[in-house]
Parts: structure tokens; sequence; C-alpha cells
């Protein structure tokens, strides 16, 4: 694709005698919903730490809108637009809900110590336009009632929307969400398929995610790529992945009552 | 502006004003035993706070205070030294020619004080924040014993263990409370601001902060340089205080009297540090009586010395045992909560600094 | 400041019926033994001449915790709380360096029991000691090993962080080349306070086979340097100063022998009437233990200042200081003391070694 | 060569004292996560005991020595009891305070108790001869120390690694409340921690005695941050990493003093160098595990 | 055979249990569903006595076990699989497992449940010697089960044992619990994934916010129209 936001340049990770990821190639259109599902230790999450920085791929390259990002560190490469979540959540514990929003736009802020410490207005009113935006945010994840919450006290499907509102509060292209329906109920995941079509569309973000429910999977994503073992054995819309038989034996398995 | 904003404003002037007033008060009519007591605590306070700002903040468990105080009362003392009196110090050997004949006044030299202990911490900095945990305790402490020997054994410019004597002595309340004052005013400018947010998100989850895209060895460094530069001005302070200085006074375990007062004040909290700093330097002086002969109804207890420090060290136990949070925990003094109390209406505003 | 102030509240405390003196040693932290050993000389004293100018003298003694600022609080404390008319002390030269200013600016007197660095009187004309300093102290040594032991090769042990131990080797040093020649000194190794393990610097200075080693310190860290030089199978002399008198220190060097310091008392060569009194007292009231030095020296400090007052025939602090600064031939336990311009005590220093398991008088050298 | 050897044999028994007792901190380290500052005051205590045992009990050496180490462990046990179990679940920085408030009250109960001045520590004949070879001496115990702390690392090492306790432990150092789901008795293995590394400490405090015969209720001090160097220098947690930090550090203090001695005051700055040296390219010491965190 | 009576938990201020009362039955499953933050695993932590009940009683065989300490409980047949894996991360895969089996002394009877945890999770025979902290999150599921499984329990609680497995593995999971449960083994299982849960179970409770509201034979509850909505998304 010759428009693509995001690209994976065959990218592999080893981890000793482990090839955790190997030639892993993405292209990610802008504004398009992406799914990376996969069996467990398929190195789904270890693809999403190469890409936000936290690991450097042992080979490969990854641009981003045309910049060659690899081996940058995970805060830069949030600076120019990745954001993420995490699996295990990892949420600023000591912060109330707000303050863990307002956090993503320290990033943003252009000003230095000396004017915070004076209070001087570049600094002040930057602050101030930050914080509206912020509770605007928590607004349209409806979390604004509970922006003054300590963070880590909200239930955890809250807390897993709280985390996407922080990676929105940075302001990234896109977003990269490890497992966002992780320990939700069918009904919460629900919630959370429509939340994250609703976010694409009013921040015109593009999504990579992983899951492993897959009536969200199938439900949002436009394209999907399957990892086993690291290695790609499929890519392409949700019906052709659920009839893929490759598929079906490495991860979903024959179609029955649980899903 | 909404009218609670303002009320703080008025009451925050009035508790300037009110505490001018009282440094008024004290210095007149205090003994020069009590200023003395209450110009080290101020020390304490600004190095508690300072201290505070990178372990219980940024949460970096750094040791090093007591060696950047160091170079701060040497670089101060050195500075405001009369040429004269160095010679006379310098015995055994003359100090280096270029420092011979400096001769700076106070302010100036306190500050460069500072600034310069804070380019010892950006350098020990530099490497030293690579390491968590145990491993940067250990090895800032290290660096802080290092500075000590380092400075013992530069005899041409340090005088070595000799120490320095005859450094402008400073007596006044206002100098002291006045640099405490300032410190705090900007550690809480510091932590209420966007940095600040970023240093506690630091503490509470690197790897998320990293990925909201803080960058953490540069957010880490600030804190340890601005801990550093508030160490060295505290040490240039205990230099004038006490009008003489030698390497022996910076001991780490100087270091954990420090860590000890921003414990007991409650981790993470200005307020507490400050208090915690009052009120241990105040009691360590009030417990000698235990070290005096007591006369109980005519039977006399003789005193026993060290006494006071196993007393102190039992509450100290205490404390953490049974109030592990300190006095304060992460909480700080605001007028918010009194005027909560005092129940004057609150409109919904939220602090962001 | 309260100077002023404090100069005449003392003044009318003199009025009332009590004198006091106050005493800051350190009695707990590094120094606490050599603090000790002093108090013990300053209460004996006290027992034995309870009262001047027809008033009971009561001692405040506050302990500096062998730390500055605790120094500097002890002296503020007994200048401005405690009102005292004179003060001893302290053992460290450091610690006395803190307290130095404050009686200065409160004009309240203070005599040194044993701080023998030089600065501790520098620019201070309410500072005294009755101690003999470091600049003789070194020099006595380099002579008595050159002169008396025909020393040509000296190697110098420091405990770089004690201004005592550094300021004696300087002097040494400095004389032991003027009578040997610039290289007469063969070694010159460093330790520091608290250190145990001395293996290292004794294995490197054994190599270069010195007449003689200086080696003044802590008598704790020096007792177990010596005991390891005889294990090391280093027979030549070791010297040192006058902290060596102690128990301590002659607990480990019992059994060896030419080992050699220069101290301010004897009591087997009693130089006073002082002397005597003191040795008996002393073994009277603490019985069991050493007659040392440092006692001596609390002792003589006490009983100076009492000499000052009479002379004074006053407690104010500031006529009790001129008398001090006229000291002449004051009969003190520790030999006849003389106190020069800077307030320094001019003596006769005692050379003794250990033989048979004691310290014993091997000769003394009067200033010049 | 003299000269070298006599060095050598300093910086054996330097070297080992210094592992024997850096162990004891790595085992507490390795299960709490504790910097254990009483530990360093455990030596002085054991020092003293076994001092009054000799002097003024009369026991014979040995016996008082076994005394020492036994209520000194005992000790050890009961600080855990009291001063870290109650803050199980605390920040670690608290703890690290408690242990800090310990160590300070030992040392100045000590001072209050016994007074600061320093005891001659009584060498008992048959544990301490001068030994001379050729132009080198050196005492017994430069070969009596390295054999004993020998012996005491090969048992905790099979401890530790070889016995059902040992891998309690490390599973307990890592999630107390899972080990006790795994029907670990987290009480029962803290306190025989503490229980071997005091003891180890106790060992320590009396050939450190032994070897520097004059105890003060400060005496703890030096080493126990020395040893504690030790420790992190050969990866905190690893007792092998103990062993060999402690060597490293005794070695190599020895040999600079005696090689460069004009450099002999930057010896304590010189621990710390090559600590930090070793931290820079090992940000968790030589032997130290990395646990990853995972992403 | 695991009775709890008015349970009643607090942390700090959070009034987390009000009063629930429920029965295990030999040889059952039962499984507790309920949103986030309803209280299903303090209840499994309060039965382990990780937390301390401040009112209500717990009873295993008839014998109070409301105060005995964990490790005991452990012993006394009953484990958890706590919520969040909490494997032992500085310790390898195989003394991952062997840690479960520290109770026990048969070491013949060790190995062959060694190797039959591998038969069941031959993923973690590929990982035996990694340091378990750096497994996938998945992996380090399979272990915590695994690891509790080695304990031979007779009563197996497992806090949300799919939570971020595969779907293949997650059918792999719950033919597991229905395998041993087919061994004679009784187990309490949460589970987010309701459907699947009051699929095997034979009995359900439905918790909301510290209380049980609604409970059944798993089907009948499956079949619940409230159930429906709140749980398993449909309408
Ligand atoms: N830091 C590391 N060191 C060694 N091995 C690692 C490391 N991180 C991951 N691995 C291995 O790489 C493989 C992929 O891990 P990864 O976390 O990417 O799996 P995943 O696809 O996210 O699985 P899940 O869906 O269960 O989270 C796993 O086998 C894991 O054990
Ligand atoms: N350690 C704790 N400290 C304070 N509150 C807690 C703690 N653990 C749980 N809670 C609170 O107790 C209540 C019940 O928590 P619990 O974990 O039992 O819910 P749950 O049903 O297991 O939810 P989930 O499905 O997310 O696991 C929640 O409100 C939670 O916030
Ligand atoms: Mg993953
Ligand atoms: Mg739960």
């Amino acid at each position: 694709m010759g428009n693509s936001l995001l690209v994976t340049d065959n990218i592999t990770m080893q981890f000793g005698g482990l090839r955790a990821v190997s030639d892993l190639a993405l292209q990610i259109a802008p504004r398009q919903i992406v799914g990376l599902i996969g069996p467990n230790g398929a190195g789904k999450t270890t693809a999403f730490n190469m890409i936000t920085g936290v690991y450097k791929p042992t080979l490969g390259k990854i641009s981003f809108d045309g910049k060659d990002i690899t081996g940058l560190k995970p805060n830069q490469i949030t600076e120019l637009g990745i954001a993420r979540t995490f699996q295990n959540i990892r949420l600023f514990s000591s912060m109330s809900v707000l303050e863990n929003v307002l956090l993503s736009k320290h990033v943003r802020l252009k000003a230095n110590p000396l004017e915070a410490i004076l209070g001087l207005p570049r600094y002040s009113k930057a602050r101030k336009r930050h914080y509206e935006e912020c509770m605007e945010l928590l607004d349209q994840v409806q979390l604004a009632d509970l922006a003054d919450e300590k963070a880590t006290s909200l239930p955890y499907g809250k807390q897993r929307r709280l985390e996407i509102a922080r990676a929105l509060a940075t302001q990234p292209q896109v977003i990269l969400l490890d497992e966002p329906a992780a320990g939700m109920n069918p009904q919460e995941s629900l919630e959370l398929m429509e939340f994250i079509a609703k976010i694409r569309e009013q921040f015109g973000l593009t999504v990579l995610m992983i899951e492993h429910h897959m009536e969200v999977v199938m439900g949002i994503c436009e394209h999907i790529v399957v990892l086993d073992h690291g290695v790609t054995i499929a890519q392409g819309t949700p019906t052709e992945i659920q009839n893929n038989q490759q598929v079906i034996e490495a991860y979903l398995g024959a179609v029955d009552e649980i899903a | 502006m909404d009218s609670r904003q303002n009320i703080k404003r008025l009451l925050t002037l009035g508790l300037i004003l009110l505490s001018c007033l009282v440094l008024f008060f004290a210095q007149g009519f205090l003994s020069s035993f009590n200023i003395r007591i209450l110009n080290l605590a101020a020390i304490f306070v600004i190095l508690g706070a300072s201290m505070n700002l990178v372990l219980g903040f940024t949460g970096m468990f750094s040791l090093g205070h007591a060696g950047f105080m160091c170079v701060g009362a040497y670089v101060s003392a050195i500075l405001t030294m009369s040429p004269a009196s160095k010679e006379l110090i310098y015995y055994m050997e003359p100090i280096i020619p270029p420092l011979a004949n400096v001769h700076w006044p106070v302010f100036p030299a306190i500050v460069m004080a500072g600034v310069v202990a804070a380019f010892f911490g950006f350098l020990i900095g530099f490497p030293a924040l690579r390491l968590r945990d145990d491993y940067l305790a250990i090895a800032t402490l290290g660096f802080g014993e290092i500075i000590r020997i380092i400075v013992t054994n530069t005899i041409t410019i340090t005088n070595g263990s000799l120490g320095l004597k005859d450094i402008p002595s400073i007596k006044s309340l206002w100098i002291y409370w006045g640099f405490a004052i300032a410190t705090i005013w900007i550690l809480k400018q510091l932590i209420n601001s966007s940095w600040g947010y970023a240093f506690k998100a630091i503490r509470d989850n690197e790897i998320a902060a990293e990925a909201m895209g803080i960058d953490v060895f540069k957010h880490k460094l600030l804190s340890f340089t601005v801990g550093a530069f508030f160490a060295g001005l505290a040490g240039a302070l205990m230099g004038h205080l006490i009008t003489s200085v030698d390497p022996t006074m910076f001991r780490f375990l100087f270091t954990f009297q420090i860590l000890l007062i921003i414990v007991l004040g409650g981790l993470g909290s200005l307020t507490g540090s400050v208090i915690a700093g009052v009120v241990v330097t105040v009691s360590m002086e009030f417990l000698r009586f235990v070290e005096q002969p007591i006369n109980l109804f005519g039977l006399i207890i003789p005193g026993i010395p060290g006494m006071r420090m196993v007393i102190f060290s039992l509450l100290l136990l205490m404390v953490i045992l049974f109030y592990r949070q300190g006095l304060m925990g992460t909480r700080e003094f605001n007028w918010d909560w009194i005027l909560d109390k005092l129940g004057v209406a609150r409109r919904k505003e939220r602090g962001v600094a | 400041g309260g100077g002023g102030g404090e100069k005449k509240d003392a003044a009318q405390d003199a009025a009332s019926d009590v004198i006091k003196i106050g005493v800051y040693e350190p009695l707990t932290g590094t120094n606490a033994a050599g603090g000790e050993m002093t108090v013990e000389g300053i209460k004996l004293a006290n027992q034995l001449f309870p009262e001047v100018l027809g008033k009971k003298v009561e001692l405040v003694i506050v302990d500096n915790k062998s730390e500055k600022q605790e120094a500097a609080n002890a002296v503020e404390r007994l200048v401005s709380k405690d009102k005292v008319n004179v003060i001893i002390g302290s053992y460290g030269s450091s610690l006395s360096m803190a307290g130095g200013p404050i009686a200065k600016d409160a004009g309240i007197p203070v005599i040194g029991c044993s701080p023998t660095n030089p600065a501790v009187t520098l620019g201070n004309d309410y500072y005294f000691r009755v101690c003999f300093i470091d600049p003789f102290q070194g020099t006595v040594m380099a002579n008595y090993a050159f002169d008396k032991l025909g020393a040509k090769k000296a190697a110098i042990i420091q405990d770089v962080q004690q201004d005592y131990s550094v300021g004696l080797n300087n002097y040494f040093e400095k004389s032991f080349k003027k009578l040997a020649g610039e290289d007469a000194i063969v070694a010159k190794v460093n330790y520091n306070t608290g250190d145990k393990d001395f293996s290292s610097q004794l294995t490197a200075i054994k190599d270069k086979k010195p007449d003689v080693i200086f080696a003044p310190g802590n008598f704790t860290e020096s007792g177990i340097l010596v005991e390891k030089a005889r294990e090391l199978g280093i027979t030549c002399p070791i010297l040192g100063g006058d902290t060596w008198e102690s128990e301590e220190f002659l607990n480990r060097v019992k059994n060896t022998k030419d080992v050699y310091f220069s101290t301010h008392f004897d009591s087997t060569q009693p130089v006073t009437e002082m002397s005597k009194k003191f040795k008996e007292e002393y073994e009277k009231a603490y019985a069991g233990k050493q007659v040392n030095a440092f006692g001596a020296l609390g002792f003589d400090s006490y009983i100076l200042a009492l000499d000052a007052m009479k002379k004074a025939n006053s407690a104010d602090p500031k006529a009790i200081r001129d008398a001090l600064a006229g000291t002449k031939d004051f009969e003190g336990a520790t030999g006849l003391i003389t106190l020069d311009t800077n307030g320094d005590a001019t003596k006769t220093a005692i050379i003794k070694k250990v033989a048979d398991g004691n310290f014993v008088y091997e000769g003394k050298v009067d200033p010049k | 060569m003299e000269l070298y050897l006599q060095t050598l044999a300093n910086g054996i028994s330097l070297g080992s004292l210094y592992a024997l007792i850096a162990i004891g901190y790595t085992m507490v380290y390795g299960i709490l996560r504790l910097i254990n500052f009483a530990h360093a005051d455990l030596l002085m205590v054991a020092g003293y005991i076994a001092f009054y045992g000799i002097m003024v009990f009369a026991l014979p050496w040995w016996f008082s020595f076994l005394i020492a180490i036994a209520l000194t462990a005992l000790l050890g046990v009961s600080i855990e009891k009291i001063a870290y179990r109650p803050l199980r679940n605390a920040p670690r920085i608290s703890v690290l305070i408690s242990a800090i408030g310990v160590s300070f009250l030992l040392e100045n109960l000590g001072i209050v108790a016994i007074g600061a001045r320093p005891k001659s520590f009584p060498r008992p004949e048959e544990l301490v001869w001068n030994i001379k070879l050729g132009d080198i001496s050196f005492l017994s115990l430069t070969v009596i120390i390295p054999i004993v702390t020998l012996l005491l690392l090969v048992a905790v090492t099979y401890m530790v690694n070889k016995t059902k306790t040992g891998t309690a432990m490390r599973a307990v150092s890592r999630d107390f409340e899972t080990a006790s789901l795994m029907a670990v008795d987290v009480n029962k293995v803290v306190s025989t921690t503490f229980l071997v590394g005091s003891s180890l400490a106790a060992v320590g405090g009396i050939l450190y005695s032994l070897q520097y015969p004059q105890i003060d209720p400060l005496m703890g001090v030096f080493p126990g941050l020395k040893c504690f160097i030790a420790a992190v220098m050969g990866g905190i947690g690893s007792i092998p990493g103990a062993m060999l930090g402690g060597f490293i550090l005794g070695m190599g203090e020895v040999f600079l003093v005696a090689f460069m001695p004009e450099l002999s005051g930057y010896r304590d700055a010189f621990a710390f160098v090559i600590l930090i040296f070793i931290l820079l390219f090992k940000p968790t010491g030589i032997l130290g595990e990395n646990v990853v965190e995972k992403v | 055979m695991l009775k709890i009576e008015d349970l009643h938990v607090y942390y700090g201020g959070i009034h987390a249990l009000k009063g629930i009362t429920m029965e295990v039955p030999e040889n059952k499953i039962v499984t507790l569903v309920g949103a986030n933050g309803a209280g299903k695993s303090t209840t499994l932590r309060a039965i382990s006595s990780l937390v301390q009940p401040t009112q209500g009683k717990i009873t295993f065989h008839g014998e109070d076990i409301t105060k005995t300490k964990t490790a005991d409980i452990v012993k006394k047949g009953i484990t958890l699989v706590p919520e969040g894996r909490r494997i032992f991360a500085n310790l390898t895969v195989l003394e991952n497992i062997n840690m479960g089996a520290f109770a026990r002394n048969d070491k013949d009877g060790i190995k062959k449940d060694i190797q039959r945890i591998y038969e069941m999770f031959p993923r973690l025979k590929e990982r035996e010697w990694q340091a378990a902290g750096t497994l996938s999150g998945g992996e380090q599921q399979m272990l915590a089960i695994g690891r509790a499984l080695m304990s031979r329990p007779a009563v197996l609680m497992m806090d949300e044992p799919s939570l971020g497995l595969a779907p293949l593995l997650v059918k792999e999971v719950f033919r597991i619990i229905k395998e041993i449960y087919s061994q004679g083994m009784t187990i309490l299982l949460i589970e987010q994934n309701a459907t699947a849960a009051l699929q095997v179970a034979d009995y359900g409770y439905v918790l909301e916010t510290g209380n049980i509201v609604l409970q059944g034979p798993g089907k009948e509850l499956a079949a619940n129209d409230e159930v429906k909505r709140a749980y398993l998304g449909k309408a």
C-alpha cells in the first residue's frame, strides 16, 4: 500500500534462543482498524513493544508516516503520534483520573520548568488549555464524573477505558490496544467495541489492537493479522480469517458453543 | 476568577505576613540559643524538602545528599573567607593561588554553592540514574562518600581534614528562614506543575510514564539536580551557621538523619518535611535533659550520655511501626481543607497549577 | 545578635550565688573515649575544689556527640541558656573550632584541654588551652627520633580524616627533613578514621625498611596498627602523640617494645606538687583506671579557670578572660603552664615508652 | 616478591572476612528486598557477647563463641519479628527506615549500657598465633578465616539451592501471598532466613573481633557498609556473588594500598569506585539476576 | 463440603462483601459471576484467608477454617489459582510447578503429575527453563493453573482462569476444568466469560456489589433474562 501510515518492514525479535517475532510485515492505512490475533505467546505484545520502542527489533525497520522510527525511545515515538495501552493495566496509582489523563499532555507542553515555577503566562495558558481538553476527553469517555477519583480505585472495566483515554490525550494518530477487552464480560466487551468505533471517528484514529475476544475482533476490525510462534500465518478480512483452516487449527478451534 | 481563589490568595498573603511578624519577634526576643536551633531547623527543612523531591516525589532512592551538602559548604566557605584568614588556616599547605584571594559577599556565594552542587548532581546523576532502587541508593551513597573523601585529600583546596574556620557568620533568622521559605515555595511550584506530575508518574510506573511520552531519564536528572542544588544551599548555610566546616561533618550517616526527617514527615509531603524538620531538630536539643543529672525528689539520677539517641531511635521505630505514613502521609497543607472545615462555599474547581 | 546582651546576662549571673563552669565534650560518637577521660579529670577537680570566691562551682556538662553542629549548639546553649561564666572543652580540635566563635561572640572565655590544632586559638582571643600544640609536639618527636633513636629514615602513617594526625605528621615531616635531609621520609601512607585493617599500609612500609615510623592518631586505630606492625615483623621504633596514653592503646601494645610517644604528664615523674595530688586523688576516685593525660588536662583546665577567677577576684567572663591571658608559670598537674599571645600553653613535653606492659617515663623536652 | 606474597595473604584474610559478612546481607536482602542495616550491629553484639563470655563469665572461648552465635541469631530473628514483620506490605522505604532505627537503637544502647570506650578482645592462643614463612609473617587467622568462610558458603549455597526451604525462600522473596498459597509458611521461612543470616553475622563478628581485637559499640558500622558494598558488587541476592564481591573488594583495597601507598587515603573511595564502575556495566552486579519486567 | 455463612469483608473503608452465604458441595462445579468489583475475588481470597473477614464463618468438612492460616488451608486441600496469575517471576517454569507441590513429599507422584501438566500444556514443556517472568500472558495463566493442580487439591478455586487466553485455550481450560472435575475434584470458578462458566457449572451465584442477588443451577441462570442482559450481552 502506498498510503500506509504505519509500516513494519519484516521486523524480527530474538530473545536468546527464542524468536518471539519473525519477519512481521504490517502496512496499516490511516483510519483503519487492524486486529492482531494469535495464540498466547505468538508474539503480539512483543510486536507492540517493538513498534512502541520498548524493544529494539533485532532485524527490520519500522516507519511511521514515512519517517523511520526504528530504535527510537518510547517517549519519542509517543511524541511522534503513536500511543498504546498495556495488557496488564499500568495506571499511575497515586494520581486521580484527571491527573492520569492530564499527564499525557506533558509531552505536548511547550515551556520550561522555570516558567512553571514562576507561573509565567506561556505555561499557565497552555496548562489551562490542556486541563480543558482533558475534561472534555473524560466527558467523551464517560469518566468526567469520576475525574477526582483515585485511578486505581475504579472498577476494572473503567480502568481499561481510562487507559485508552490516557493514550488518546497524547493526541496520537495511531493507537495500539493490547487486549482492551480482557477481564470484561460479554456485555462490557460490546460497549467497548462501540466505544472504539466511536473514538476512531471522533479523533480520526488508526487502531491496531490485540484481542482474544473474537466477537470484538470480528465485530470491528477491517483487517486482521494472525501470528503463531511469531510467524504471520494469515492476513485478511474477518470472514477470510474465520474460514482460514490454518487459523482455526492454531487459534480459533472448531466453531462451537464457547466463544 | 472564582471567589475561593481570591480567598486563598488573601489567606496565603496573610500567612506570609504572619510568618514575617513571627520571625521579627523571634529575632528580637528569643535567646541566641533558641535562634540557633531555629536556624538549624531551617537548614534541615531545606534538606528534608529537597530530598523529599528526589525520594518521595520522583521515587529515586538516592542517598547522596550529604555529599552535595559538603560541596556547597566548601564552595561557600572558600568563596567568602577573607584572604587573611585563609593565610592563617591553610598553615600546612597554602591554598592554590586563584582561590587564595577570592572574597565574595555571602549571598552570591551561597547561591553559587547551590549551583556548583547542582553541577555535581548533574555529573553524578548522568551515570548513576541509569540504576534503580537499592543499586541507585548504594551508588549515590558511594558518590557522596567519594566527594567527601576527595575533599579530605585535596588539601591545597580544602585544607583537608584540618577543616576551615572563620567562615563569615550568619545569625539572622531572616536569612535561614528566608532561604527555607523560598525553597519550599519553589519546590511546591515545581511539584504542582506539569513536571511535578511527571515526577510522580515516573515514581508510580516508569514504563507507563515513558509510554505517555515522558523522557524518564531527563526528568529524573532534573529532579536529582534540583535536589542537589538545594542540598548545596543548605550545606553552605550550615557552614555559615557553624562558621567552620570539615569533611567528617558530611558522613553518610548525616544523610540518614535527613531520611528520617522525610519519612517521619511523610514521603511525598513537603508539609511533612517542614514539620518534621523543625520537630526533629528542636526535640533533639530538647531531649538533652535526659542526659543531664536529674534530681527526682532528692534521689539523683546521673546523666547518661547517649540516652538521647536511644530515645530518639525508639521514637523513630514507634512512628514507623505504628504510624508508617508519617505525620502527613502524602497530604499537603492546603487552604481548601481548612475552608471546607470552616464551611466556606466551594465552587467546582480543580487545582491545576 | 544577642552578643552584647549575653555579656550582660552572664555578668549579672556572676552576681548570683553559684558560679557555673560549662563543659562541652564528646561523650558519644567517635571521640567519646577522649571526652570521657577528660570529663573524669574535670569532675575530680570539681570534687577537690568545689568553691571559689566563696561561691559554689557548678559544672554544666553537655555532650557534643563528636559532631560539629552539636558542638556549636552545645556552646550556644551553655552561654545563652545556662549562662555559664567560663567554658572548658573540647577533645577534638574541629569540635573546639565549632564552639570557639560562639563563645567569642558571647564574650565567654574557653579553656581547651586537649585540642592541639593551632587553628583553634588563632584569631580567637577568648580561646585558651592548657595543652601544647601540634607543631611543638611534631617537632619534639622528630628531634627525639633523630637525636635519641638515631633514625635516618622515617616512615609516616597518618589518619587523613583527623586534623590531629595530619597536623602532627606535617610538622614531624618538616623538622625531620631539616634534620636528616630532604629524602629522609621514605614512605607516607594514609588511612581513615575507623579503619581496622592496616596490613597493606604496613606491608608497604616494611618494604621501605625505615629506621622509625611516626604514626600519631586515635588510640583505637593506632593500637591495632602498632600491634599489626609487630605481627608483620616490623621491629623498628614506632612513635606517636599524646592520644596514645590510654588503657585501650596499652592493652594492644603491652607485649611489644620500642613504642614511644609524647605526652603532657607523667604520674611517676611528678613535675609539680599538683601532679602528685592529682595522681593520688585520681587513683582514689577512679580505682582500677589508668591515670592519663586527658584526665590531667581536664583537671588543669578546671583549676586554671578557678585560678583566673581568684586572680580577677570576679566571675565576670571578661575579667576571667583577661586573667587567663596573663597566665604565667601556673602550677598544673601537667606541669608549669604559661599561655602565649595566642593563648596556647608553652610547656614541657614528656616522652614515654612502652616497657614490660606499661607506659614508662623516658625523658622530657622543654620548650625553647 | 615477598611484598607480593604478604599482600596476597592480607588480601585473602580481609576478602574472606568481607565475603562472610556479605553473605549474611545478601541472604536477608534476597528474601525481603531489605538492606538490613541492623546486620552490621549484629557483628558488634556477637563481639560483645563473646567478650563477656570469656572475660566476665570465664567460659572457655569456644563455648562463649557458641553462645554468642546462638544469642545473636536469636536477636536477629526477634528483630525481624518486632521491627520488620509488621511492615511486610508497607512500602520498602519504611522497612528500610525501621532497619536504620533498629541499627541506631542497638548502637546507642551499646553506648549507654557499655560505654563508648573500646574494649580489647581476648585472643585465645589455641586460635591465634603467629606464622612465619621466610620473610612473610601472618596470623593463623589469615588461614582460619578463609576456611570458615568457605565451609559456610558451601553450606548456605546447598541450603538455598538444593533444599525445599531454599526454593521456598526464593519464592517468598518474590510474592509472600502466592507463596503462602503454595502451602509455604512464610513467617517460618523468613525467620529461618534471619536465623541463618544472623548466625553468619555472628561468626563474622567474632572472627572480626579476633582479627581486629578491639570492640566498641560502633565497630559494626564500617565493615557493615563495606560488606554491603561487596554484596551489591557481586549482585545482591546472589550468594556466590557476595563471596565474589567480598574478595574483589578485600583484595582490591589491600593491593591498592600496598602498591599505590600515595593513594591509600582514597581507600574507601576506591571501594565505591569499583562498585559504581561495576554497576554501570552490570546494573545488577556481577552475578545479579536481572528480572525482566514483562511489558 | 465448603460452606460460607454471612461473610463480611472490608478493605479499609470499602465494604467489599456484605454478607455472602453460599455452599460448594462435594464434586460439583460452582461458579461465581458478576460485574467487575462485585466481590468475586474477595470471596475466594477470604476462603484462602488472604483477607480476614470481619464477620461470618467459613467451614470445610464441617470444620471452621475462618481463622486458619493460608498455608494450612492449602494443606487441608483448598487451593486458589489467584487473579492475575501471580507466578514467581524469578523462578523457572519448572521451579514454579514444583512450588505447587511444596506440601507434598511423594517424589514419584510429583514426577507423574508434572508429566500430566506438561501434557495439558505442551507450551510449558517448551519453556521449562525460561524465567517465568518473561512468559507471555497466556503462558503465565497456564503455569498458574498447572502449579495449582500440583498440590492435588480437593477444592480448586479459580479466579478468572480464562483471562487473556486465546479462544482455543479458553476451550482447553474449560475442557481441563471438566476433566479434573470428572476426576472427582470440586471446583469453585470465577469467570467473566459467564456464558461458558454457566455452561459447565452445576450451580451458580450472581454477585453484585458484595451481595448475592441470584443463584440457581447453571443452566437456569444462563436462561435468566436479567443475567443475559447484564452479563451475557444478549438482549
Ligand atoms: N523479555 C523477554 N525475554 C524472553 N522471552 C520473552 C520476553 N518477552 C516475551 N518473551 C517470549 O516471547 C513470546 C511472545 O511473547 P508475547 O508477550 O509477545 O506473547 P503474546 O502474543 O502477547 O501472548 P499473549 O496473547 O498471551 O499476551 C513468549 O513466548 C514469551 O515467553
Ligand atoms: N486490595 C484492595 N484494597 C482496596 N479495595 C479493594 C482491594 N481489592 C479489592 N477492592 C475493592 O473491593 C471490591 C471487590 O473487589 P473484587 O476484586 O473482589 O471484585 P471482583 O468481583 O473480583 O472484580 P473483577 O471481576 O474485576 O476481578 C471492589 O470495589 C474493589 O475496588
Ligand atoms: Mg500479550
Ligand atoms: Mg476478581
